[in-house]
């Protein structure tokens, strides 16, 4: 093992133990929604579900996806379109728990001058390709109906997305908090529209490979009880669960606060109902399917995936009749 | 017949076509004699000792060293080569062990059979000196010290002395006549220098160039051995002879370089 | 003279015998069909195992995909064109970045080797920068050179010049001082021992730095790439990567490597050529 | 012989003068305080200039930090005791992959270089292989090795592996056949010739090209801790980069720059050693 | 006096103290004469030489040329040197021409003064061969025609045959000594091989080593300069006079080795 464990930093929080042999390998990267893990790691709470979890943290979102379909890891936090890119890659993954729905924290963020989406054209849009901002890029330019060739689309890493913008490289870009933060550190710059135009278009959710879940469904079950455990947590100790977040994400608990309103955490009801078939965006099922039909069009996949078999609620049915919510 | 090339010939392929070296060599060397060989420039003479070495295998014909057929390389054969051959990073006394080294002698016994032929060759005192630090002279008396060391049946040289200064290749002489004299081994020897061959040999075989043959084979007779004999008559006769068998093919061979 | 009773020494030698070979020859030229042999063998053997591996292994295609289907793969990105307009566009950048280093480091490389002031003004520069990681520039060459190709050329400049400068540098040690001393003699001043005989004696050695420092050039094109690429084969790669589309990470790493030995080929023929001269071999 | 008025040249002779130098001076040592001086400037003026440009300049500090800044930035990381443990991280991760790959790749170099079979037998694939850019390897390693240590040091292993195999087996041409003769002469065999006389004579050579790989193996830092790492150098400037801390970025660099500078001069000093025994200086 | 050296001292740095390499070094040569320096390796010639030609600065003391003092090298002085130094890259009528190209003469009239000099050296027929395609003694003949070609005021050379063998050496002496009476230049030689100083010079200047003196300044005058004249007895005489001054020196020098 690397030495460097030995080391211990000031800013370093005290737990992280050695993994446990047989301790569910859970990833999760910057995104307002997920670092709630992070609070249920440093206050104990998945000890206190009988579950062990070595929790995996991801600078690179990307690489959290690609360790899942891997295999490297057995479940990670991740959003519905890159879920369903993965498995139509042929990974075979389940989603068991909606973490939250993008309300405002993915956001399309514009130079000064530009004020319509039909401003836009001709311009540089830089978003990370395939991702939900991409995705919600090209929602926005639908809405407005403008054909995604007017705009020049830049294909760059989301960090550095954000960083180009700032640099005037770029004129607009898509990203997700924390570099929403980033983007908006250009003077004069505005957001154009977000995810709060487009609500259930994207989604959070924890994702496990399927073969964890035939061979440890009480693990799992263990994973889905913390969760909603640390909600619980979060609620009756605010003040403790900013700190811890908003140090996970390397930005203020002033800046952190202002996420608050972009990402709406589901609840067990929101969840249930989330898991049931609609005709609108509402219904992960439909939503899925929408994204399938978006991974064609943009290129990204081949063949429209087979959805049919991605969700399981019966981890989040188990706890809502554990808690009486059903 | 303790050195002995039968019908000796070697060809290499070029991309020009076939290119014979060696023609049809013959040669017989007696127990303790000092033969020279003496050629011009491309006359084959280190094509002809590499074949007795066993460096390289002849077209035809074979060579045989007390009785047995050479078929590769190996100690019972010193070599002392043209170019000096002292491994860099040895120092003296390694280099000199190292072919015991590397024939399984025991340590004790290979260093006393190193500080003794180091001594044959006068430099115990440069035992722990790298190579780079000897000059030229003193290098090749390694290098002889350093074939001695096997106790060959023959020792095989191939121009040691062509790289040394006038004053150094003259005590180099001395020096070799001597350990002829004091060791008794068989030497067999290869030069362009005709009066250094004339000086040191019991005979000489004058090569031939394009291809390599034996022209002549010379005794030699002279009264003594210590330098002041190259003033003698019969020296100069000896060297005139020679010379004027190699001027004339030397001159064949250069008019033959591209 | 020491009494040593010398003669006791053959009792411990232990004779032995080397046997003639034909494949363990050392430092000796093997037969030609042989050597073609074990050439074909050296790209047909990997073929064969990878082959077997994944026909006769119970091989998930996602982690190993067989040699069938990476040939689809490349038959299928090579009748969208799209292969062409990858490996278009990466040569392109490596070349063009490739060639920029070059021309500034060769005559860089000659002074810093020429003139010990210029080593003495440059080398420990060059030395601290050479370690630094090219991809790490890649957030100040967005912030400077913004995201066209100008970054992803300038970070394979980057990755490139640094090495190669101090590499030419070293060939030029070899340049004996007699030849320059010779040109002095011959009246000849500073710059034209410089231009006309330091010169052309290191061309074989930069030839044989730039050849090497081509594959340090390729090394980076995926890193390159991840700065706003539209298309080559380092992007492709790494979408491929991203949906462990293993198989055209496959066909991507075989274009490289089939472009890279070409350039190697030639690189080793231009050396070849150029040092005819030479007495020795390289 | 032809009639040639041969004496006529003179008057096409243009006399020149080569004034004497210090600065200029070719192939030939410089006193020792002038080169110390223009060492001492090698560093101090580019940090000089850094300074002046971002005093005087009206540059942003996201965009270029003035030296101020960086050493903030230092004392801040280095208070937190995380800058060491990024440096330790980093460290042990190239060291270990550089290690591994030196281990494997001086043998294979050596017998490359040694055995016309040998090379015949691996010379095209690993040509072909080094122009493979290791960081495509990554979705590979991560299917493969996983997210810990492991994949990290294989990736420095594979960009260090390839090349330091064929530049050791190009040191190798050098050992002169007459040397190799010699041990055959005195009775060693073929392995002998090998371990005993090729090895020691080629060590110079390969701490050359183990130097040169060096840092090519920090040159992939960056990349390798792509991969899921929690601390590093390569990860602290991946992550600096994202949020444009370009002041962490420099620390940075700089500590990478120090670490294999460092290192660089180590292995000049073993190269020195190694080949003391050697009549021509390195 | 042509060529003149006046009281010149070298002495180097080295890690161990100053070593005094030449000292208080007097010679006069005159317009047209062959003059040769002999001394044993380590004496300094080749440092001396260096001096002369301005590649090196003397610590004190002067070399004037025609009158002229030498601040540093230049095309006035023909240098051919100890190893062979032809530009590997150039063919000989290239090489031939590299002085006159330096020297601003127009291609033209320096591809007729390298063929004439070609002409002289007898190497017309290789103008188009490249260095690594010549012998060792054709080599060095090109060398003296690219000296030749800037018609320097002397011709000074460092043991330009050393490296030769002994039948490629006699013919290039021969060609000295006809290219020197065809063209009347002025040559001053370094050497340590006594035989070939006494055959060719006028006067021969004996160095002693450590550090590096004349010990003795002999004039020589030979019967006839045909090899014949080597066995005359006044050569032999000049000879074991020479090689006595020497070997006794030499000796010194072997022993100061370390
Ligand atoms: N391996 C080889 N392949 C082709 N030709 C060769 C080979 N070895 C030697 N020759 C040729 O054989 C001839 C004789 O070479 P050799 O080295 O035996 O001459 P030599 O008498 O030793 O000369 P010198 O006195 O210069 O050492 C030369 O013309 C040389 O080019
Ligand atoms: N640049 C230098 N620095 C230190 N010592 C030197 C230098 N050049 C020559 N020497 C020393 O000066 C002495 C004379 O050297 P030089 O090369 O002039 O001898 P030489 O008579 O030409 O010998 P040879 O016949 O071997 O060519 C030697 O001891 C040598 O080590
Ligand atoms: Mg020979
Ligand atoms: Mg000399």
């Amino acid at each position: 093992t690397n030495p460097a464990v030995y080391i211990k930093t000031t800013n370093e929080t005290a737990s992280t133990g050695s993994a446990v042999e047989g301790a569910v390998r859970l990833g999760f990267s910057a995104w307002p929604g997920w670092f709630p893990w992070q609070v249920a790691e440093e206050q104990g709470i998945f000890e206190q579900n009988n579950v062990a979890v070595d929790l995996k943290w991801f600078d690179g979102y990307l690489e959290s996806i690609s360790t899942l379909t891997a295999g490297q890891i057995d479940a990670n936090s991740q959003t519905l379109g890159d879920t369903v890119s993965s498995v139509s890659g042929g990974a075979d993954q389940v989603v068991v728990l909606v973490n939250d729905n993008s309300t405002g924290n993915d956001k399309v963020i514009v130079a000064e001058g530009i004020n319509s989406v039909a401003d836009l054209k001709g311009k540089k849009v830089a978003a990370e390709e395939g991702t939900v901002d991409h995705f919600l890029l090209l929602l926005g330019l639908e809405k407005a109906n403008i054909p995604k060739q007017d705009i020049q689309f830049v294909p760059l890493e989301t960090g550095k997305a954000a960083a180009a913008f700032v640099a005037g490289q770029v004129d607009a870009v898509a990203v997700f908090a924390p570099f929403t933060t980033q983007a908006l550190k250009r003077p004069g710059s505005q957001e154009l529209f977000s995810s709060k135009d487009f609500p259930g278009a994207i989604s959070d959710h924890l994702v496990f490979n399927r073969k964890y879940i035939q061979e440890n469904p009480d693990k799992v079950q263990a994973v889905v009880d913390s969760w909603f455990a640390t909600l619980d947590y979060m609620q009756a100790n605010q003040d403790k669960a900013y700190e811890i977040m908003a140090k996970r994400g390397g930005v203020s608990v002033e800046e952190y606060k202002e996420y608050a309103d972009g990402t709406q955490i589901f609840s067990v009801e929101e969840n249930l109902k989330a898991f049931q078939p609609a005709n609108d965006m509402s219904s992960l099922m439909f939503a899925a399917d929408e994204m399938g039909q978006f991974l064609v069009d943009s290129g990204l996949a081949t063949q429209k995936p087979d959805t049919s078999t991605l969700f399981d609620d019966q981890f989040v049915k188990a706890y809502a009749a554990k808690v009486g919510k059903s | 017949m303790f050195l002995q090339v039968n019908k000796l010939n070697k060809q290499f392929q070029t991309k020009t076509g076939t290119l014979v070296v060696l023609k049809d060599i013959d040669m017989t060397i007696q127990q303790g004699e000092f033969i020279c060989a003496v050629g011009a420039s491309g006359s084959g003479k280190s094509t002809l000792l590499r074949q007795i070495a066993g460096l390289d295998t002849p077209t035809s014909g074979e060579v045989k060293v007390d009785g047995k057929q050479v078929t590769g390389p190996g100690p019972d054969r010193g070599m002392v080569f043209q170019h000096y051959t002292l491994f860099p990073w040895m120092n003296v006394q390694e280099n000199t062990e190292f072919g015991l080294k590397l024939q399984g002698v025991p340590k004790k016994e290979r260093r006393e059979q190193a500080s003794y032929f180091l001594t044959v060759v006068g430099l115990t005192k440069f035992a722990q000196s790298l190579p780079k630090e000897l000059s030229g002279g003193m290098k090749q008396r390694v290098a002889i010290a350093r074939a001695l060391a096997s106790e060959p049946k023959v020792l095989l040289m191939d121009e040691p002395f062509g790289a040394l200064d006038i004053h150094t290749k003259e005590s180099m002489h001395e020096f070799m006549l001597d350990l002829w004299q004091r060791t008794n081994i068989t030497i067999f020897m290869i030069t362009h220098d005709v009066e250094e061959a004339v000086f040191l040999s019991n005979r000489i075989y004058a090569l031939g160039a394009r291809p390599g043959t034996v022209r002549k084979e010379i005794p030699i007779n002279l009264p003594d051995r210590t330098h002041m004999v190259k003033r003698h008559a019969i020296f100069h006769d000896y060297r005139d002879e020679l010379m004027d068998l190699l001027r004339k093919h030397g001159q064949e061979a250069v008019a033959a370089v591209v | 003279m020491t009494s040593t009773p010398h003669r006791s020494i053959q009792s411990f030698i232990k004779p032995k015998l080397i046997r003639p070979t034909v494949f363990w020859r050392l430092a000796e030229d093997i037969p030609k069909p042989l050597y073609t042999a074990l050439t074909i063998t050296s790209i047909a053997l990997p073929l064969l195992l990878w082959w077997m591996v994944t026909t006769f292994g119970n091989i998930d295609p996602k982690f190993l995909p067989s040699p069938g289907k990476v040939l689809e793969a490349f038959g299928r990105l090579w009748s969208t064109r799209e292969l062409l307009k990858d490996t278009v566009a990466s040569l392109w950048r490596v070349g063009v970045g490739f060639l920029f280093a070059s021309l500034f480091s060769i005559p860089v490389g000659v002074l810093m080797g020429s003139f010990p002031s210029i080593r003495a003004l440059l080398e420990p520069l060059f030395g601290l920068m050479r370690y630094m990681p090219a991809p790490a520039f890649i957030p100040l060459l967005i912030l400077y050179l913004g995201i066209g190709e100008e970054p992803k050329i300038t970070l394979i400049f980057i990755g490139v010049f640094f090495f190669n400068s101090l590499m030419v540098m070293d060939t030029v040690k070899f340049v004996p001082k007699d030849l320059i001393e010779a040109t002095y003699m011959l009246g000849g001043n500073r710059w034209e021992a410089l231009t006309q005989v330091i010169l052309p004696h290191v061309l074989p050695g930069i030839i044989d730095a730039c050849r090497i420092n081509l594959a340090a050039a390729w090394q980076l094109v995926i890193v390159s790439e991840l700065i706003a690429a539209n298309e080559g084969l380092g992007r492709r790669i790494s979408v491929a990567g991203r949906f462990l589309r293993t198989d055209e990470i496959f066909v991507g790493l075989i274009v490289i490597g089939v472009i890279g030995l070409t350039f190697d080929l030639l690189f080793q023929y231009l050396l070849r050529v150029s040092c005819k001269w030479a007495s020795q071999k390289r």
